[in-house]
């Protein structure tokens, strides 16, 4: 692209060079910056996943001994923080990072150094959180934070909730934009909306409830630190503040939230049964508007966590009435997985494994959803364990299971080499036993009238088996991961090449080399149709049996070229400093709100410094 | 993606070509002033106290149009500028109409409740 | 025609044994195990069990979950087996292709309208009974209850009577109860906060939200005692809020209504009654700053009151037995039994506390 | 917030499939966000601008002569907004920045006017701790001035830059635009704030 001025001399030199760390710390590549989200999402998997154990040891059996009330309430806290904000929600966003412009043809996302910024202030948010482990204990009035109780907790950990939840929804509010425009800017020419993969799509809704939620929260968290470090009114009912109001903007983001941790998990399971199954998607068009409706629809059903809040009748029936019909989008989409494998070829894989336990478990906490809207029966669901059962059966049973069918998926293509399937599949069936000896228990215990947030129980209640089941089942998932662990450093170490296409794969993103390289297409693809890999390799007979029309594949035409003139002449957008720098302001200012107000000025200025360096820095091409 | 910062796809050249002249602006400025200063005023006419909330309302939205149509060139850019900005706008509008009814269906604080 | 690593997948299949028919008899077997536990969850030793009702609400919301229930199993069972059917008859075998269709209009349409149809047919008794349970039944009788951290304050407005944690109400009369929040803690000042006032096999939670007062109907159909807890998460001691609801046939009921108007402080003769009344030099304030032992004294409101103490089960949130034991273990140091306990540490001498135990097993 | 304005400033990507510029996508979407935002403050000040246990009412305390005149300020600001716009379009860049600097002055005029609302208020009994009414009335109006104060950060740095000569090139307009975009934004939630609440009456 020719170019008109002559490059600005910019102050700022751009760091250079393609290996060692700093090259990571200074990266704005979408791939890397996607890796260094899933890994560190899953390092916070690992923490939260100890705490959960914890929390079951406590409750194995009755009047548990393993830890203090205080203890209990830090850890049911921090579990629900960490997982939800620092686990599945950069999960899916690490997997949109590495996988939405391969999959939609570009070469990198629209803002790639706001998407640098994105991951250092996800980081530094969830460090932050953390740190108040070592300063004076951590937030213990639920991951809901209700008011007044989260006003009137002593200590500063939820003010540290308040902040650090604050910080990360930054990150996800920047990351939001950055995909929105991406996914509907950045296309590959043909490749038209209609043509992109279900997970695109799916992130495309989940990025945009991000984009309308967040706000929500961040007036509800501002209002909540106001009250807790500046003495407000908002959720002081001696002063006539309204302790609903806190539950209206929570849930007002909170439930949108769980449709946003859900659906790109449905993205990816959407991509993988075809891949396996060696058959487009049954019904594109109806998993695409399912997921849109599901995304416009999961804002008018907030209130049916507010059931027993007392809202009155009429509000009551209504939010029931909508609550009830958000499972049949539902619905259709797990209609559509089973279509999809419906006359299929399945290979039944490690990925396809995870992507059915992701459906037969996702069956299971819809249907105990639907149980909820019958509000007079939901009274007694609500705040107990049958409530933790149905949401980790969508969180677990369902994100989970989802992600973890992603990163067996796109293993190969990102870092080059296979996992091992023995392995993956002993894991699946760890995973999948010990899930549900975990959680399926919970139902009953729930039923039986054993509420949520209870550091103990006492004898005689009929909960002791099921709890010490429930208890087993967790440190079976725990294993499970382990075999996982074990899995990646052994497939590491055989190194069993995967070749671009080791599933012989449906979506762009197989076209490309195993790893990808840093311009990710050696020419950029022109698309003609959904599924456009598959059918540069096969056609279709006409009694609709796919017949391929040439071998491997990744040589074919709008694949990459030969590898001497691969990248030549093409400019990516070069390293940078400052979204890190710019990112560290927030923490700081963090810290200044709860310590010393001096460091608010200095976190303050250290972002308006990054963000000016990063304004003001040669932008790539005129590097060349 | 190089990144040239130069040229203008034809869409936009066509969109610079739209926006109006500044004699345009200046004349939206002057409404933009003779709205407001009709807001005042009702706000003081005593006789209009009972029936001046809806007034004001309309002021205010014919002000916000006519900064959003011209200023922001939303009747002069690509519709999917606009989407973006009614989808956010009308969610807001929707959601916390109906958070508030459900406030004023049920009453707030009941006054007789004592602090001991 | 297969790529070398499709073909390794196909060995590793026949490697696996047939990974389809292994599966499904292990999700089979969690299908059936899930279901089975659904089933025993009518446990007999579960005293908060949800589904034994034994009041008005909680049956209602009971008929409810026995609609919706059998519904979800069907579901449940056919959409599984659908599922794992397709997973075993169509894996892959050497020379089967897969069909290339891309959906069926006609199926999607039904599959779309059946759910929506059922939801339906759900939604209508649903909204009934939601408003059918905010009517206000004739003839009731009236009840004001008060959370505190962590323990509940019961009040009956027409009878004059104050008491605390165990709730004594006339069997099949069904009683209005109000739930009023209160603004701040009278023992310390600070921000009251969210409970929720739970009787499992009576009735459904009804949160009390500091500055509102939310009804809710309760309603015992038979003499018994049943067990309820807080359920909204409020604090350090939030597992140790717990009540009873004693539910007895009318002439019982008014025996102990007037048993309790007639409560006052009995033998002020013990020391125990001049400690609790008068206190002492290593005591910051008397008991009785805090505690009545009249039921018909309202005032002070800033512990239980402890009128009729020793004919109650339980104490301090219904979580001790009401026996020598924990009475003393609890006056010696409240907070090291009860996490976050508001009743402060007295550091009563074992004879105080012995003389205090006298006097509150005196209390009837 | 901070990471919009960075999207603002971001390198410009003109070869799309929409044929718009990312940028000012991102700044729309961020501006509908925004909607959000305001939407959820203002809403919790109309629950409580009734809500006064303690200290002055609205009615009683605001003067509305007072607001009038700095609200209107505030929208002259966008008047100067599109002139400097108008006048980058034409490659006046003297122009521009006359009018950025007047567009930044009016903007510091109206906080100013804000800082003396918010001391004024104070003297009157009104604080942050008085009363759900000064909490919800506080926070809303000081987000707001918030984002005016740093969009005046945003139209000196432009000025900086046009005297660098970096709006020199033809990107130049459309840097200009999208920071006039967001004022303009920060106005029209001004506009709705003048009205709901300080305009209509309360009981």
């Amino acid at each position: 692209m020719a170019t008109v001025v002559a490059p600005r001399r910019g102050i700022f030199a751009r760091p250079t060079g393609a290996t060692g760390w700093l090259s990571w710390v200074t990266t704005v590549d979408h791939k890397r910056i996607g890796i260094m989200y899933c890994v560190t999402a899953f390092a916070f998997f690992i923490i939260g996943g100890l705490e959960a154990l914890l929390i079951r040891a406590q409750l194995a059996q009755p009047n548990g001994e393993v830890l203090s009330a205080e203890a209990y309430n830090q850890f049911f806290t921090m579990h629900g923080i960490t997982m939800i904000f620092l686990v599945v929600m950069p999960m899916g966003v690490g997997l949109m990072n590495y996988l939405i412009p391969l999959m939609i043809g570009a070469r990198d996302v629209a803002f790639p150094r706001l998407n640098a910024f994105s991951y250092w202030v996800f980081l530094l948010g969830g460090l932050f959180i953390y740190s108040s482990f070592f300063l004076g204990g951590a937030p213990d009035g639920g991951w809901f934070g209700y008011a007044p109780l989260s006003t009137q907790l002593p200590g500063d950990g939820m003010t540290f909730y308040s902040l650090g939840l604050q910080i990360l929804g930054v990150a996800s509010l920047a990351g939001a934009v950055n995909f929105i425009i991406t996914i509907i800017n950045m296309r590959a020419p043909g490749m038209t909306l209609m043509r992109m993969p279900v997970f695109v799509w799916m992130s495309l809704v989940t990025t945009f409830l991000l984009l309308f939620a967040m706000p929500v929260i961040a007036v509800a968290l501002f209002q909540l630190m106001f009250d807790r470090v500046y003495e407000a009114n908002f959720f002081r009912p001696s002063a006539g503040g309204d302790p609903l109001l806190w539950q209206h903007l929570f849930w007002l983001f909170g439930h949108p939230e769980v449709y946003i941790m859900i659906l790109p998990a449905m993205g990816i399971v959407s991509d993988v049964l075809p891949t396996f199954a060696r058959k487009p998607i049954f019904g594109y068009a109806a998993i695409v508007f399912a997921g849109i409706a599901i995304g416009f629809m999961g804002w008018g059903v907030w209130a049916h966590h507010m059931f027993a809040a007392g809202l009155g009748p009429v509000a009551n029936s209504a939010f029931a009435l909508s609550t009830m019909f958000i499972a049949v989008p539902t619905g259709v989409k797990i209609f559509n997985w089973i279509g999809t494998l419906w006359g299929g070829a399945i290979r039944i894989t490690t990925p396809f494994l995870f992507a059915v336990g992701f459906v037969a478990m996702f069956i299971i906490g819809g249907l105990s959803g639907v149980s909820h809207s019958i509000v007079p029966h939901d009274q007694q669901q609500t705040d107990t364990y049958y409530i933790v059962a149905h949401f980790h059966y969508v969180l677990f049973g369902g994100a989970i299971f989802g992600l973890v069918a992603g990163f067996y998926y796109w293993w190969p293509k990102v870092f080059g080499y296979l996992l091992s399937e023995a392995l993956g599949k002993l894991h699946f069936w760890l995973m999948f036993i010990g899930f549900n000896l975990a959680f399926a228990p919970m139902h009953i215990l729930g039923l039986q009238g054993m509420p949520r947030r209870y550091y103990t129980y006492p004898d005689g209640m009929g909960w002791n088996f099921w709890n010490l089941i429930s208890t087993l089942g967790g440190f079976v998932i725990a294993l499970s991961f382990v075999v996982f662990i074990v899995n990646v450093i052994r497939s590491h170490k055989k190194r069993e090449e995967a070749g671009d296409d080791p599933w012989d794969g449906r979506t762009l993103e197989w076209s490309i080399p195993s790893p990808p390289p840093e311009y990710n297409f050696a020419r950029v693809p022109v698309v003609q149709a959904r599924d456009d890999w598959w059918h540069k390799k096969y056609v279709e007979t006409p009694e609709g049996e796919p017949t391929r029309v040439f071998a491997g594949g990744a040589n074919g035409d709008d694949a990459h070229g030969s590898e001497e003139d691969a990248g030549h002449g093409i400019h990516m957008p070069d390293p940078s400093y400052f979204p890190l720098v710019a990112s560290f302001g927030l923490p700081i200012m963090g810290y200044g709100v709860i310590f010393q107000p001096v460091l608010i000025g200095v976190g303050a200025l250290i972002l308006m410094l990054g963000l000016f360096g990063w304004v003001l820095e040669p932008s790539a091409e005129e590097a060349h | 993606m190089t990144q040239t910062g130069i040229e203008h796809s034809p869409r936009e050249e066509e969109e610079l070509a739209h926006h109006p002249d500044p004699r345009q602006y200046i004349v939206v400025g002057v409404w933009l002033a003779i709205v407001t200063a009709l807001e005042v005023a009702i706000y003081y006419v005593d006789s209009l106290q009972d029936i001046i909330v809806p007034f004001l309302l309309v002021f205010a939205f014919i002000k916000f149009f006519l900064v959003v149509t011209w200023f922001m060139h939303l009747r002069f850019d690509s519709a999917l500028f606009r989407r973006l900005f009614v989808s956010g706008l009308v969610l807001a509008l929707v959601v916390f109409a109906i958070v508030m009814t459900i406030f004023l269906a049920r009453g707030g604080a009941v006054p007789e409740i004592a602090g001991g | 025609m297969l790529t070398g690593v499709e073909a390794k997948f196909i060995t590793e299949q026949d490697w696996m044994g047939t990974p389809g028919k292994r599966k499904s008899r292990i999700l089979f077997g969690l299908v059936l195990a899930t279901f089975a536990l659904l089933v025993a969850a009518c446990a007999p030793d579960a005293p908060q069990d949800v589904l034994k009702p034994e009041g008005l609400f909680a049956r209602e919301a009971d008929r409810l979950w026995r609609i919706v229930f059998p519904i979800a199993v069907v579901i449940f069972f056919v959409v599984e087996g659908v599922l794992i059917f397709a997973v075993i008859k169509y894996r892959q075998r050497p020379g089967r292709e897969a069909k290339q269709f891309h959906g069926n209009t006609k199926i999607e349409v039904a599959l779309t309208a059946i759910p929506a149809l059922i939801l339906a047919g759900i939604a209508v008794p649903t909204v009934r009974t939601i408003f059918d349970l905010a009517e206000e039944r004739p003839g009731s009788m009236q009840v004001t209850v008060n959370a505190h951290q962590f323990w509940w304050e019961y009040n009956y407005p027409e009878l004059g009577i104050t008491t605390a944690n165990e709730l004594h109400i006339p069997v099949g009369q069904p009683v209005r109860v109000r739930l009023e929040g209160l603004l701040t803690d009278p023992v310390d000042g600070t921000e009251e906060v969210i409970h929720s006032f739970w009787v499992p096999r009576l009735m459904g939670a009804q949160d009390v939200v500091p500055g509102r007062a939310e009804f809710v109907l309760l309603q015992a159909d038979r003499p018994g005692e049943y067990w309820g807890e807080c359920k909204e998460f409020c604090g350090l001691s939030h597992a140790n809020m717990r009540l009873r609801v004693i539910a007895q046939p009318q002439e019982e009921f008014d025996a102990w209504v007037q048993d309790m108007q007639a409560t006052e402080e009995h033998e002020a003769t013990l020391e125990g009654a001049d400690l609790f009344v008068n206190g002492a030099d290593n005591i910051g304030q008397p008991c009785s700053a805090c505690h009545s032992v009249e039921a018909s004294q309202e005032q002070p409101r800033i512990g239980p009151n402890l009128g009729g103490f020793s004919e109650r089960g339980t104490f301090a949130g219904a979580i001790f037995e009401n026996n020598e034991e924990n009475l003393s273990a609890w006056l010696r140091n409240p907070p090291a039994v009860k996490p976050g306990a508001k009743m402060p540490n007295l550091n009563l001498t074992s004879e105080q506390v012995d003389a205090l135990i006298e006097y509150l097993q005196s209390l009837e | 917030m901070s990471a919009q304005e960075a999207a603002a400033h971001a390198p410009a990507e003109h070869q799309t499939s929409t044929g718009l510029d990312n940028v000012k996508l991102a700044m729309w979407a961020f501006l509908g966000s925004e909607c959000l935002f305001f939407g959820s403050l203002i809403s919790t000040y109309l629950l409580y601008r009734n809500r006064v246990l303690d200290g002055p009412r609205p009615h009683e305390i605001y003067d509305i002569p007072y607001t009038s005149v700095s609200s209107f300020v505030l929208l002259m600001s966008s008047v100067t907004m599109v002139l400097a716009l108008a006048a980058i379009q034409r490659g006046d860049h003297r122009g521009l920045r006359i009018w950025l600097l007047a567009t930044a002055m009016l903007g510091t005029v109206f906080i100013g006017g804000q800082v003396y609302e918010f001391t004024a208020f104070v003297e009157e009994g009104l604080k942050l701790s008085t009363s759900t009414f000064g909490s919800a009335f506080f926070v809303m109006t000081g987000f707001h001035g918030a984002h005016v104060t740093v969009g005046i950060f945003m139209l000196l740095s432009l000025v900086g830059m046009s005297m660098f000569g970096r709006l020199s090139d033809a990107d130049g307009p459309r840097k200009v635009e999208l920071i006039g975009l967001y004022w303009h934004f920060v106005d029209i939630v001004w506009i709705v704030i003048f009205t709901v609440v300080y305009l209509i009456p309360t009981n």
